[in-house]
């Protein structure tokens, strides 16, 4: 059969969002590729120099749709390296705890939408139901389904709320059985394993030369996790260790590694909550109120000229980075520049080179693995 | 045993009701040399009609079954579509007094039944319109059939949607394989009985009529991809042909080794073979009986083996380009394939219309309860017992289990199904050869006796489910849990990721 | 329980990388210095002058020499009355990742605290300042990371600063037919190109609707 | 490639197809039983229309995670008929939950004019209606309804799934009104807009 170019996308149903892989066919075997992004880039860098600092979270809540309080909680944290803030302890605490609950809603609904892309229909609305339990903890802190505004700069907008603390930790302890029975219906099922084994090798060397980070790297062998290499909140103080897989091939990590990695991840957010609801200070049941001392510190509007902030964080689909450039218009009251680093940006060249050599049937298999977010790539 | 409710007998045959009341109709007529043709003609025609709309219509049971357990696995409430909104309207909003506009006051009774319904049946008093609305609490959320009404809506809908083709398309083809594909489809009700008495046809080889007629729409299917001139609707079209091509042939040995077993080629008498002889199919293959469900579940094209329409990569398979009502014709025709699947594993290897236990039970004397039990029609048997095969083997497979990769589904039915199906061939000799008692068969209430051994009743049944059942369990625990997980399946490399930049070839 | 790298390892870490950059290129007015992070761990990184001419001969040297194997950011900024020698900046963000192949069926567990030397990770951050030009273009590092090839693509997209050397460039975000010479974050540029009116006035072609608008309903 | 008219059948087969479809409508247009049916059975073709509205599985921004979240356990569009198709050709709704930038709004129309009539069009969440917060962008449109009619607009950023169902309620309020008799105009003619009432 001669070969073929083949347009996925926009609209289709492998790119989880809108972009275009066009792919070289012979027969069934992918023999080139070419991505195509930017459909839904909204020049988030340009608007926000026109906001002040407090104005540009809701923009970041919105870069990653589905991960919303990581990528807000990014951009604070250069904000805060920008404007010289100290950040009392507690608001760390409360910052860790609502960035864990949203990866775990981030990577359920990375499984929900891989379950479509490998067939399993079922597996999809399973992974919704329990995000819903992770969305209603954050609507305490938010206030919204998805897009939260939740950090300051300083600290945290409110403080959690009482009996906040016993519906986390419940739901969690539901949560980790819950992680079993996907387990078990999926890692006993033997069209999983086939589908999934074998399939998408890609070399830890070869990943970070390319850009690629976050649980992708780990799921190659090795444990680097910015949580621990460039420490930016109370990490160190509470209870877990970094996901990471052993692969069983030279060739590298392939999917079932990249989705074992994610699965033990969630563990270990859970893990996480469950200890740091536990040491947080101040109590885990008292209420303080909006901008009090213990949850939000006074922090300065205008950033000096040629001040910059650099934050690097370790979200939910790699390691996001905010560049800040202070002193723009309105005598600093706003960024001169801000530029966003994207994991998934540098990470979608990559794997459209990695499909080639595999079916076409393993194009979502390989590309889901990898959990692409367009808004975030697109800006 | 024949079934006591004989369409057949009560419709074609010389003397009955009905050929009779024609002949005497006809009699003093011009007519009355060919009234005996006449009436046969019209019997049959009526015949075929009825057969053929119980068929029908009682398929879309199966797609209400699909829609509703579909929603228990998912932890959802599944459709709840029923015909209250024809007269209360959507959210109190109605289409006015539009019977009015019927010509000479046609209208009226529609008017008066519509008033009467929305007193009656209407909507409660809501103090929350827009919650009750959401969460679907109008009238209490009561509705008949919850959702049995959403496919009729569905079918209804695909009625008036416009016709389109596509530019490039090839129009004739493109138009005519939805034809191929439906009509070869439903031919294979033909062959269907629901039970002795209500056939359409039945011919003598009516297991060869029907699995021939499997095999046409698979050239509709790859008509279709390619005359659709898109990519994907290509791709899907040749992986259907590849997929059909390697699941005929187990197919076609699994039911070889059925006409073997009960020395016919008829489904008729392959039904009544299994009661005379005294044990249904599935107990004496247990085999035959999964190779048949794998390779039908491969030949309509559902989940784990729906690789030509793998929503996935191909966006929606071979139909990517057809809407309106080629789409539903299509969508129709994958359901009657599957109905018609089922109905076959019932004839097989379930007994057909047969009651469970029918020997057993019906042969009570004590008040009669035997003969209660055999006034159960072989018809509702038969339907009973295929929506319970599409329920716990077609929907449960469809929506817990996963979709497998073109090469790894050839492999699999290449390797693994073509030699199962062989070994069953001979073992379906060995057991008419060598096991089987002809002098046992009886076709009486109480069933023949023709699988014992040793004098030990229906010894051989037995110990054939219990050898499958101990293999099957067997396999299912032989997994060392503590080994390392090695890779099953390879996928071959032509070129190292990264080395290729598009654009230069 | 959790770790992380202490201040301690990353301040020797970075102050040999400082050391062993400026000995070898003191004299040609490349500038590294250690800088501190100002939130909550105050921690260390490398940030380095370079000007553009030896930016590949030092680029060579992270790569291979020192180990910093991840490019994670390329950032250009506009600076229409920065003066005469300073209109542009590049701002290159990179990554010293413990991060190497494995063997089959195993793996490898860092401990934060004991690491040393060259697995400590480490940020550097390398500052290039063009002057005032309209086409400011800078040397492309693209053949010694692939992560920055998309990272230059985008600023060359977005800032329109010139890659020179850097293979099939093209535009990512903004459309392809977007007018020749439009970079959007430059700083003549509103946030807004375009009128109000113009899209209404079909500049772009956008206010096209569909031919069967009004049979719909 | 082939060419618009160059065909691979033997004989000129659109030729053939089109004599017979204008034979077709000739014999219905020449019988008075469009008129009478048109009403009748109008009213029940309606019904069907507005009861199965399948969707297209078309994600663009933040709003498609409710979209999905609206088809899963604690929402459950399916109650209500709404299912997503992944081809346009089989899709009556338009969804469109997200920003449309200009290198999108030709495929966005491209895949408006690949649906079949009837088709509806429902802009859900800021982005789609106004451009929401992206208003001032540069890539960005100030809504889809300057390409593409819109039926029902719902606000939100992102609305819940309650309102998109509702949304969908609202939509069917306004296709029931296709065909209605003559009477006091309610709403259902202009675009609806979630929580008016």
């Amino acid at each position: 059969m001669a070969q073929m170019w083949i347009t996925m996308g926009p609209q289709h149903p492998m790119t989880h969002g809108l972009w275009t892989l066009r792919v070289k066919v012979d027969g069934e075997t992918v023999v080139d590729t070419d991505a195509e992004l930017g459909y839904i880039h909204r020049g988030v860098e340009k608007i926000a120099e026109a906001r002040d600092f407090t104005q540009i979270t809701p923009y970041c809540d919105r870069l990653c749709y589905v991960s919303a309080m990581t990528w807000a909680n990014s951009y604070i944290y250069a904000a805060e390296d920008l404007l010289e803030v100290e950040v009392p302890e507690r608001a760390e605490y409360i910052r860790l705890i609502s960035a864990e609950c949203q990866r775990l809603a981030s990577h359920l609904m990375w499984l929900g939408a891989y379950g479509p892309d490998i067939g399993s229909l079922t597996l999809m609305t399973w992974c919704m139901r329990d995000r819903e339990m992770f969305l209603d903890l954050l609507q305490e802190l938010g206030g919204s389904r998805m897009h939260y505004n939740y950090p300051r700069v300083g600290g945290v907008k409110r403080d959690i709320p009482v009996g906040f603390a016993d519906r986390l930790i419940a739901k969690i302890k539901l949560f980790e059985k819950r992680i079993e029975e996907y387990e078990m219906m999926l890692d006993e099922s033997t069209i999983w394993l086939v589908r999934l084994q074998g399939v998408g090798y890609a070399k830890a060397e070869d990943m970070v030369n390319a850009g690629v980070s976050g649980p992708n790297i780990r799921a190659a062998g090795v444990n680097y996790d910015v949580r621990w290499a460039h420490p930016y909140s109370v990490y160190d103080q509470v209870d877990w260790e970094p996901a990471v897989e052993k692969p069983t091939s030279v060739k590298g990590a392939d999917c079932y590694d990249r989705y074992r990695v994610r699965m033990e991840e969630m563990r270990q957010s859970c893990r996480m909550i469950l200890d740091a609801i536990e040491k947080i200070p101040g109590g885990k049941n008292t209420n303080y109120a909006s901008g009090d001392a213990m949850i939000l510190a006074k922090a300065p509007t205008r950033a000096p000229e040629g001040a910059t902030g650099f934050s690097n964080y370790e979200c939910t689909r790699g390691a996001s980075q905010f560049y800040i450039k202070g002193g723009g218009d309105g005598r600093g009251k706003n960024p001169y520049r801000l530029s966003i680093r994207s994991p998934m940006f540098i990470t979608i060249p990559y794997v459209a080179k990695t499909m080639i050599g595999y079916k076409v049937a393993d194009i979502p298999a390989i590309m889901g693995s990898f959990d692409p977010c367009i808004g975030e790539t697109d800006r | 045993m024949d079934d006591k409710y004989d369409l057949v007998g009560f419709m074609l045959s010389r003397d009955g009701v009905l050929r009779s009341s024609l002949i005497d109709l006809l009699s003093g007529t011009p007519l009355e040399d060919s009234a005996s043709s006449i009436s046969f003609a019209v019997a049959t025609f009526a015949l075929v009609n009825v057969v053929f709309l119980m068929l029908f219509f009682s398929q879309f049971a199966i797609l209400w079954i699909e829609r509703k357990a579909v929603a228990r696995m998912q932890d959802r409430y599944g459709a709840t579509t029923a015909l209250r909104s024809l007269w209360v309207g959507e959210n109190g909003v109605t289409a006015g007094e539009w019977w009015n506009m019927l010509p000479f006051g046609l209208g009226t009774p529609i008017g008066a039944v519509n008033k009467w319904l929305n007193k009656n049946f209407g909507n409660r008093d809501e103090n929350f319109p827009t919650v009750d609305r959401v969460n679907n609490r109008s009238w209490m959320g009561k509705t008949i059939l919850p959702g049995f009404f959403q496919n009729v809506a569905d079918g209804m809908k695909f009625l008036v949607k416009e016709h389109m083709v596509p530019q490039r398309a090839d129009r004739l083809i493109f138009e005519v394989s939805p034809f191929l594909i439906v009509s070869s489809t439903l031919l294979i009700l033909g062959m269907i009985p629901l039970s002795s008495g209500i056939y359409a046809t039945n011919p003598d080889l009516s297991i060869l009529y029907a699995i021939a007629i499997f095999g046409i729409a698979p050239i509709g299917v790859f008509f279709a991809g390619w005359s659709s001139n898109n990519k994907y609707t290509l791709i899907g079209g040749i992986r259907s042909a590849a997929q059909l091509t390697a699941y005929e042939i187990p197919l076609l040995l699994t039911l070889l080794s059925v006409a073997i077993l009960s020395g016919t080629f008829n489904i008729v008498e392959s039904i009544h073979f299994q009661h005379s002889a005294g044990a249904w199919n599935i107990f004496l293959m247990p085999l035959a009986a999964a190779l048949f469900l794998i390779t039908m579940i491969a030949e309509v094209e559902r989940v784990p083996f729906d690789m030509p329409e793998a929503e996935a990569e191909l966006v929606e398979g071979w139909w990517t380009e057809y809407g309106g009502m080629r789409f539903g014709m299509l969508f129709m025709a994958e359901y009657i394939r599957t109905y018609a699947a089922c109905f076959l594993f019932t004839h097989f290897f379930l007994g057909g219309w047969h009651l469970p236990f029918q020997g057993t039970i019906g042969s009570i004397e004590f008040l009669g309860l035997g003969g209660l039990y055999l006034l159960i029609p072989g018809a509702i048997m038969t339907l009973v017992k295929s929506w319970l095969v599409f329920l716990i083997v077609f929907v449960w497979a469809r929506f817990s289990l996963a979709r497998i990769r073109t090469d790894q589904i050839l492999e699999f039915g290449w390797r693994m199904l073509l030699p199962l199906a062989v070994l069953q061939v001979f073992l379906a000799l060995v057991y008419r050869l060598y096991l089987f008692k002809p002098e046992n068969m009886a076709d009486t209430v109480a069933g023949g006796n023709a699988w014992d051994a040793f004098g030990i009743p229906s010894l051989v049944p037995i110990l054939t489910t219990l050898f499958w059942l101990a293999i099957f369990v067997i396999y299912l625990n032989d997994e060392d849990k503590s080994a390392t997980p090695e890779r099953m399946f390879h996928v071959h490399t032509v070129e190292p990721a990264g080395t290729v930049v598009p654009g230069q070839e | 329980m959790g770790m992380r790298i202490t201040n301690e390892q990353a301040e020797t870490a970075a102050a040999t990388l400082v050391a062993s950059v400026m000995d070898r290129y003191g004299g040609a007015d490349v500038v590294a210095t250690v800088e501190h992070h100002s939130n909550d761990f105050k921690m260390p990184f490398v940030r380095i002058h370079v000007p553009p001419q030896h930016w590949i001969a030092l680029a060579k040297t992270l790569r291979f020499d020192l180990g910093v194997n991840y490019c994670s950011m390329v950032t250009g900024t506009h600076f229409p009355e920065g003066g005469d020698d300073r209109g542009w900046d590049v701002v290159y963000h990179f990554l010293r990742q413990p991060v190497s192949n494995q063997k089959p069926h195993t793996n490898t567990v860092h401990v934060a605290e004991k690491l040393s030397g060259r697995d400590v990770p480490l940020e550097v951050e390398v500052l290039i300042t063009l002057p005032q030009t309209d086409i400011p273009s800078v040397p492309s590092v693209q053949s010694i990371w692939v992560g920055a090839d998309w990272n230059e693509k985008e600023t060359w997209d977005l800032v329109g600063i010139k890659f020179e050397g850097h293979e099939n460039m093209h535009r990512v975000l903004n459309p392809h037919d977007s007018p020749e010479g439009f970079h959007p974050l430059q700083k003549q540029h509103k946030i807004r190109y375009h009128d109000f009116n113009e899209m209404y006035d079909d500049a772009q072609g956008f206010g096209r609707k569909p031919t069967d608008e009004g049979r719909v309903k | 490639m082939a060419g618009q008219d160059e065909n691979y059948a033997a004989f000129n087969s659109r030729a053939l197809v089109e004599m017979v479809g204008d034979v077709t409508d000739e014999a219905l247009k020449a019988t008075k039983i469009k008129q009478f049916l048109s009403v009748l059975a109008g009213r029940y073709f309606n019904w069907a229309g507005r009861k199965s509205l399948f969707t297209l599985h078309l994600g663009i921004k933040c709003c498609a995670i409710e979209m999905a979240a609206a088809a899963t356990p604690r929402f459950d569009g399916d109650r209500f008929g709404v299912l997503f198709r992944s081809s346009p050709r089989q899709s009556d709704v338009l969804l469109v939950n997200g920003p449309i930038t200009k290198k999108f709004a030709d495929k966005v129309v491209r895949l408006w004019e690949q649906m079949p009539e009837p088709k509806y069009c429902i802009a859900m969440g800021e982005c789609a209606i106004s451009g929401g917060p992206y208003f001032q962008s540069y890539n960005i449109l100030e809504g889809v309804d300057t390409v593409i009619p819109v039926d029902v607009y719902i606000p939100g950023c992102p609305p819940r799934p309650e309102a998109l169902i509702d949304g969908f309620g609202l939509l069917r309020e306004k296709i029931i009104r296709i065909g209605a008799a003559p009477s006091s105009g309610r709403k259902g003619d202009k675009p609806v807009i979630v929580g008016e009432d």
